[in-house]
């Protein structure tokens, strides 16, 4: 094995640079490293004014995803030796506007994720001395995937529709969605189909499918976009049926 | 409420021409377009005219026509403002991909159930 | 609640999608086929109305016809889309267990045995079709 | 610039948010900011793994779990706080369950609970193994609701501005365009995390810093029990990725350079093929950490390139065991540090992992500055005392993040405007990150990453597992030149957009700040209790240390140290007998 490894890393800062550019940098080739050890490598020793975000380093936070050779990832999960012998290029976050460096502004996201109402909606209000609601292992199951998301956006920069029309409300927000229309505790699904119907909703999506490929936590937004457009069809032909009436 | 979208119902004739169009289409393009031309088989020209005119067969084609043809609109529709990046013709696209399956299903109806 | 200060507008750089994204990866090439497909459905459409009405408008067109298909063009244009509808169907097919979760007494049918259930239906209805118009 | 709010939150994680929603429902007509240097639901309290404890069990009582919590504190504990506490943890967890929050069920659909170490009753929730992820999110989600709450993503607090005792607000820079803003504030609620980054090997994620900690210590409230540094014996050395106690539960052994199971020296039992509770490999966990140390001490580690470590094996219990018994750790352990725990030995050390000190606060989260308040692992109530009990951390953010945000609201509405002093403050505070972000002149040279990497092996050496009066002396100075060196730190990044460089130098004076009150806290306590051993001081003394430390920031910018002694209600100072 070499003892060092070549990463290419785009660089962006918009008071100089018009536009990205990519520069090289050598750090250690170990067994266990892996980019984001790389990365940090670079600021701590050679250069630091590189700029990127991480935290937990354990795959958790969702806060270090980049573009490594081209595929969405989470750098604290990517080794070096897997892209061994380089250079491996480390970029932002396809489909996302590029704050500097290697951070991306995903406050389009966070903007979008509070139209779906991800909270759990009740008719009525249950007292905490009534204690908990019940819900069997099987009910938890029905959204426990969609649950697992830990906002990474690696689906939205995977998405080839996000990146034409950044209106659409993307993977992520409508499998959140769905993890709270399938939730026993739940009454808000009413709510949330005025939000999700509309063309940017799940219409935009064309099934490309690449949001669940490169989901690192298997939440599959895909099948959860694909599941409320039947869903969403068939509430359309209800209100048609019984209009004013409906669940 | 949703009343006034036609989303969902472009979507729900575009699944079922999907589901149409995989289940149907392989084997009679392979028939019509193949086999019969290249003599693979050869049925005589009363027996086809017997077998495609029976009613069932008729209303089976024609349901397969339009719902492949309204499959076809709505992909090719979203082919064009994706592949090519079209969106921002997104009515005259629209108009032209169902406007073609609404008169490609007129015509397969002319056939199917006049003609034949 | 109200995101404030996220977002830093003007100064971010923005990239375009290529007009060629769909030629960077393999998975969005399979992808821009997939949706191509549906144009040969529509020839498929186009050629079976065709099939029908020379069948229907007596021999002689009918035998004008298969002289028209038979022309090594049209055949080779029909290959081209048999692979395309083949195509289609594989990919439909490997899809609709995604799309539509089946559940069969609260239990979820694995998305094998539902692919293979789809396989089985294409082989009767393939079947059927032979049968209805060869004999 | 200034912005004016009723209450501001530092931090957006568990407790943050928790407290965030408390204000909003107490009082929906104040405006809340929360401020965060990530987006909330990044926050620390992510990456928790086991659960949260609440009594909930038909077999169980709200005795039983004071009584483990007080004893597991080694009698450090406030024991009103650990009532209180125990009483509304389950309420606290039954709200999250309305909010949503994925809690695993028993088959006929109540919340199920799993035993946990110290916890002599089942009364830890969990939500598979992802438990601080599920709460956090949930949390974050349900804050989306409510639209008093303001929140400022990737924004960092520098400075609490105090006037005459008096909380005025705080200032901020914004990371994404480096705009610095005064955000004045009636009260404001410290909910920063801990500072397990003060030390080399460490759980903790990259923010963990002590920020808060160390605003308030330079406001003018003092930090509490900071000596009390709790380790977790098996970490993976380089990543700090956590291996949960199941892993040696089932079977695993703990072995030294020459394949040994070297607990057997130290006096924690026989080498038993199977595991044998509370017996070699699952002895207390302070207990192995120490022997850890001796086994480096006497040359028996392993050496790495991340310092000496042990061998964790599991290949024993073959790929079938490990995987439908602790997948998850080999998950970890494949996917963030590329190696095979049914193939391969897994390098292992003792590494930080929780704060038990922090903010001196009241039950309501109240500090002695006026108006402002703290709660979750930045705060120091007490009920985690010498040592924490894991599972306990996760229901206190609930438990006094809701109280310091109803406390901060009823305090808020009675609370007038800023003073003009404290503006003027705040002004200063703007003149000193804009001199930090332009350059100074002239640049120093000593690089921040060095100084990061020598402070944490200082605090390592000086106040690791086993203190002594002269190691922590030792780390003292060192500290104290450190301070000066800090002022050398070389910023090359003059950019006002996303300036991580600044970041780092801005969370290294605060780990300065924060080592400081750690060492200076050790070395006053002469006598071993809970997590805080000296070898010169080996036994007890409830005579004369049966009281918290507290560490306040003089005039000239010493730390001094103080003593408030212990709230005792109805358990009396006994032994501490080590739990499963
Ligand atoms: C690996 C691991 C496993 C654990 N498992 C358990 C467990 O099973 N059970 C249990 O009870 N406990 C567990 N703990 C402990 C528990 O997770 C933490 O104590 C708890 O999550 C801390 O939450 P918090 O809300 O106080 O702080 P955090 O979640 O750390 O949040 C701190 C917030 O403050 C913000 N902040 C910090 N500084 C600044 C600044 N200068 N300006 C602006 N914002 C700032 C951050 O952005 C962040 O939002 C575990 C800890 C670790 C490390
Ligand atoms: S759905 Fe998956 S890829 Fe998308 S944000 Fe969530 S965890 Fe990341
Ligand atoms: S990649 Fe995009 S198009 Fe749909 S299936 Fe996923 S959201
Ligand atoms: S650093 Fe948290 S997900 Fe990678």
């Amino acid at each position: 094995m070499a003892d060092s490894i070549t990463l290419r890393v785009t660089r962006y800062q918009p008071e100089v640079d018009d536009e990205p550019r990519a520069q090289d940098f050598d750090v250690p080739l170990r067994e266990n490293w892996v980019v984001l050890d790389g990365l940090n490598y670079i600021k701590d020793r050679l250069d630091g004014t590189l700029s990127y975000r991480w935290s937990c380093r354990m795959g958790i936070c969702g806060s270090c995803g980049m573009m490594v050779d081209g595929e969405p990832a989470l750098t604290c999960a990517t080794f070096l030796v897997d892209h061994a012998p380089g250079p491996i290029r480390v970029e932002p976050l396809a489909n996302f506007p590029v704050v500097r460096d290697l951070v991306v502004d995903i406050g389009d996201f966070l903007e979008k994720l509070p139209r779906v109402s991800p909270w759990i909606v009740r008719d009525d209000d249950i007292p905490v001395d009534e204690g908990e609601s019940l819900q069997t292992p099987e009910e938890l199951a029905d959204y426990k995937q969609y649950s697992m998301c830990i906002n990474c956006m690696l689906c939205y920069s995977a998405c080839p529709v996000y990146g034409l029309d950044p209106d659409f409300i993307g993977p992520a927000a409508i499998a959140l969605a769905q993890r709270y229309n399938l939730d026993s505790r739940d009454d808000g699904a009413a709510k949330r189909l005025d939000v999700l119907i509309h063309p940017d909703g799940v219409w935009g999506c064309t099934f490309v499918g690449e949001c669940t490929t490169a989901c690192p936590k298997d939440v599959d937004p895909a099948g959860a976009i694909q599941r409320y457009k039947l869903t969403a069809a068939m509430e359309t032909i209800k209100s048609y049926v019984s209009p004013g009436g409906g669940p | 409420m949703p009343n006034r979208e036609v989303e969902p119902f472009a979507w729900m004739a575009f699944s079922a021409g999907g589901v149409a169009a995989a289940m149907f289409a392989p084997i009679l393009l392979f028939l019509f377009g193949l086999a019969l031309p290249l003599g693979w088989v050869s049925p005589d020209h009363a027996g086809l005219l017997d077998a495609l005119g029976h009613p069932l067969t008729r209303l089976a084609l024609l349901g397969v026509c339009a719902a492949a043809l309204f499959h076809f609109a709505h992909r090719f529709r979203y082919t064009l403002y994706d592949g090519l990046q079209l969106a921002r013709f997104g009515t005259v696209i629209t108009a032209g991909c169902y406007g073609l399956a609404v008169l490609g299903s007129a015509a397969a109806a002319y056939i199917l159930l006049l003609v034949l | 609640m109200t995101g404030t200060g996220t977002g830093t507008g003007q100064r971010a750089y923005r990239p375009r999608m290529s007009l060629w994204w769909w030629a960077r990866k393999r998975s969005y090439t399979l992808f821009i086929l997939r949706e191509l497909s549906s144009v040969f459905v529509a020839w498929f459409v186009l050629f079976t109305l065709l099939t029908v009405w020379s069948v229907a408008r007596g021999e002689e067109r009918y035998e004008q016809f298969l002289d028209f298909a038979s022309n090594p063009l049209v055949v080779a244009l029909n290959v081209l889309a048999l692979a395309f509808l083949l195509f289609h169907t594989v990919t439909w097919f490997n899809l609709t267990p995604k799309a539509m979760p089946v559940k069969v007494r609260g239990r979820r049918v694995p998305s094998t045995v539902v692919i293979a259930a789809q396989w089985l239906g294409f082989v009767v209805v393939s079947a059927f079709v032979v049968w209805l118009v060869v004999s | 610039m200034t912005t004016a709010h009723d209450v501001v939150l530092v931090g957006g994680g568990g407790a943050g948010l928790r407290a965030a929603i408390a204000i909003a429902e107490a009082r929906p007509e104040l405006d809340v900011a929360v401020v965060s240097k990530v987006y909330p639901m990044r926050s620390h309290t992510v990456s928790a793994e086991g659960g949260a404890a609440g009594v909930i069990g038909a077999d169980d009582s709200l005795d039983e779990h004071i009584y483990d919590t007080i004893s597991g504190s080694d009698w450090l504990a406030d024991q009103d706080a650990v009532e209180m506490f125990v009483e509304e943890a389950p309420r606290e967890l039954i709200r999250l369950e309305h909010w949503g929050c994925p809690w695993s069920r028993e088959p006929d659909g109540r919340v199920a609970v799993r035993p946990f170490g110290g916890m002599k009753k089942q009364r830890t929730w969990f939500a598979a193994d992802k438990t601080g992820f599920h709460m956090l999110h949930t949390l974050f989600q349900t804050s989306l609701k409510y639209g008093t709450i303001h929140r400022y993503d990737e924004w960092f607090v520098t400075k609490l501005v105090v006037d005459d005792g008096v909380i005025q607000g705080v200032v901020a820079i914004e990371l994404s365009t480096g705009r610095i803003e005064t955000m004045t504030a009636k009260a404001v609620i410290l909910a920063t995390g801990g500072c397990g980054r003060v030390f080399p090997f460490t759980t903790n994620a990259a923010i963990k810093t002590g920020d808060g900690m160390s605003l308030a210590y330079r406001a003018g409230a003092p930090l509490k029990d900071m000596e009390f540094v709790q380790y977790h014996p098996t970490g993976l050395p380089f990543t700090g990725i956590l291996i949960t106690e199941a892993a040696r539960a089932e079977g695993g052994w703990l072995l030294n350079k020459d394949g040994y199971r070297y607990l057997q020296d130290y006096d924690l039992g026989k080498p038993e093929p199977t595991p044998v509770l509370r017996s070699m490999e699952l002895g207390p966990r302070d207990r192995l950490s120490q022997a850890f140390v001796h086994e480096v001490e006497e040359g028996r580690a392993i050496d790495t390139p991340y310092g000496p470590a042990v061998h964790l094996d599991l290949r024993h219990l073959g790929a079938k065991v490990i995987d439908a018994k602790i997948p998850f750790v080999r998950e970890l352990c494949l996917k963030y540090q590329n190696v095979d725990p049914a193939a391969e030995l897994v390098q292992v050390r003792p590494v930080v992992h929780y704060m038990m000190g922090g903010v001196h606060t009241d039950i309501h989260g109240a500090t002695p500055v006026k108006g402002l308040y703290a709660a979750g692992e930045v705060a120091c109530v007490s009920i985690n005392g010498a040592n924490r009990l894991g599972s306990n951390s996760l229901p206190e953010l609930l438990v006094f993040g809701a109280r310091a945000g109803r406390a901060a609201a009823e305090y808020a509405a009675g609370a007038s405007g800023p003073t003009r002093a404290g503006l003027r403050q705040a002004d200063d505070e703007h003149r000193r990150i804009w001199r930090e972000l332009r350059g100074r002149e002239p640049n120093g040279n000593e690089r921040i990453a060095d100084l990061r990497e020598q402070m944490q092996h200082t605090m390592e050496g000086g106040a690791g597992i086993y203190r002594t009066g002269d190691s922590l002396t030792k780390a003292v100075d060192t500290l104290h030149e450190f301070q000066g060196r800090r002022d050398q730190a070389r910023i090359e990044d003059h950019s006002h957009t996303f300036n991580t460089e600044l970041l780092t130098f801005l969370e290294l004076s605060a780990m300065l700040d924060v080592a400081e009150t750690i060492v200076y806290s050790a070395l006053r306590r002469e006598e071993s209790r809970g997590a805080h051993q000296r070898t010169d001081y080996s036994a007890r003394d409830n005579d004369r240390f049966l009281a918290h430390s507290l560490a306040h920031r003089a005039s000239d910018g010493s730390c001094q140290i103080r003593y408030l002694p212990v709230t005792i209600t109805r358990w009396p100072v006994g032994e501490r007998v080590y739990g499963r």
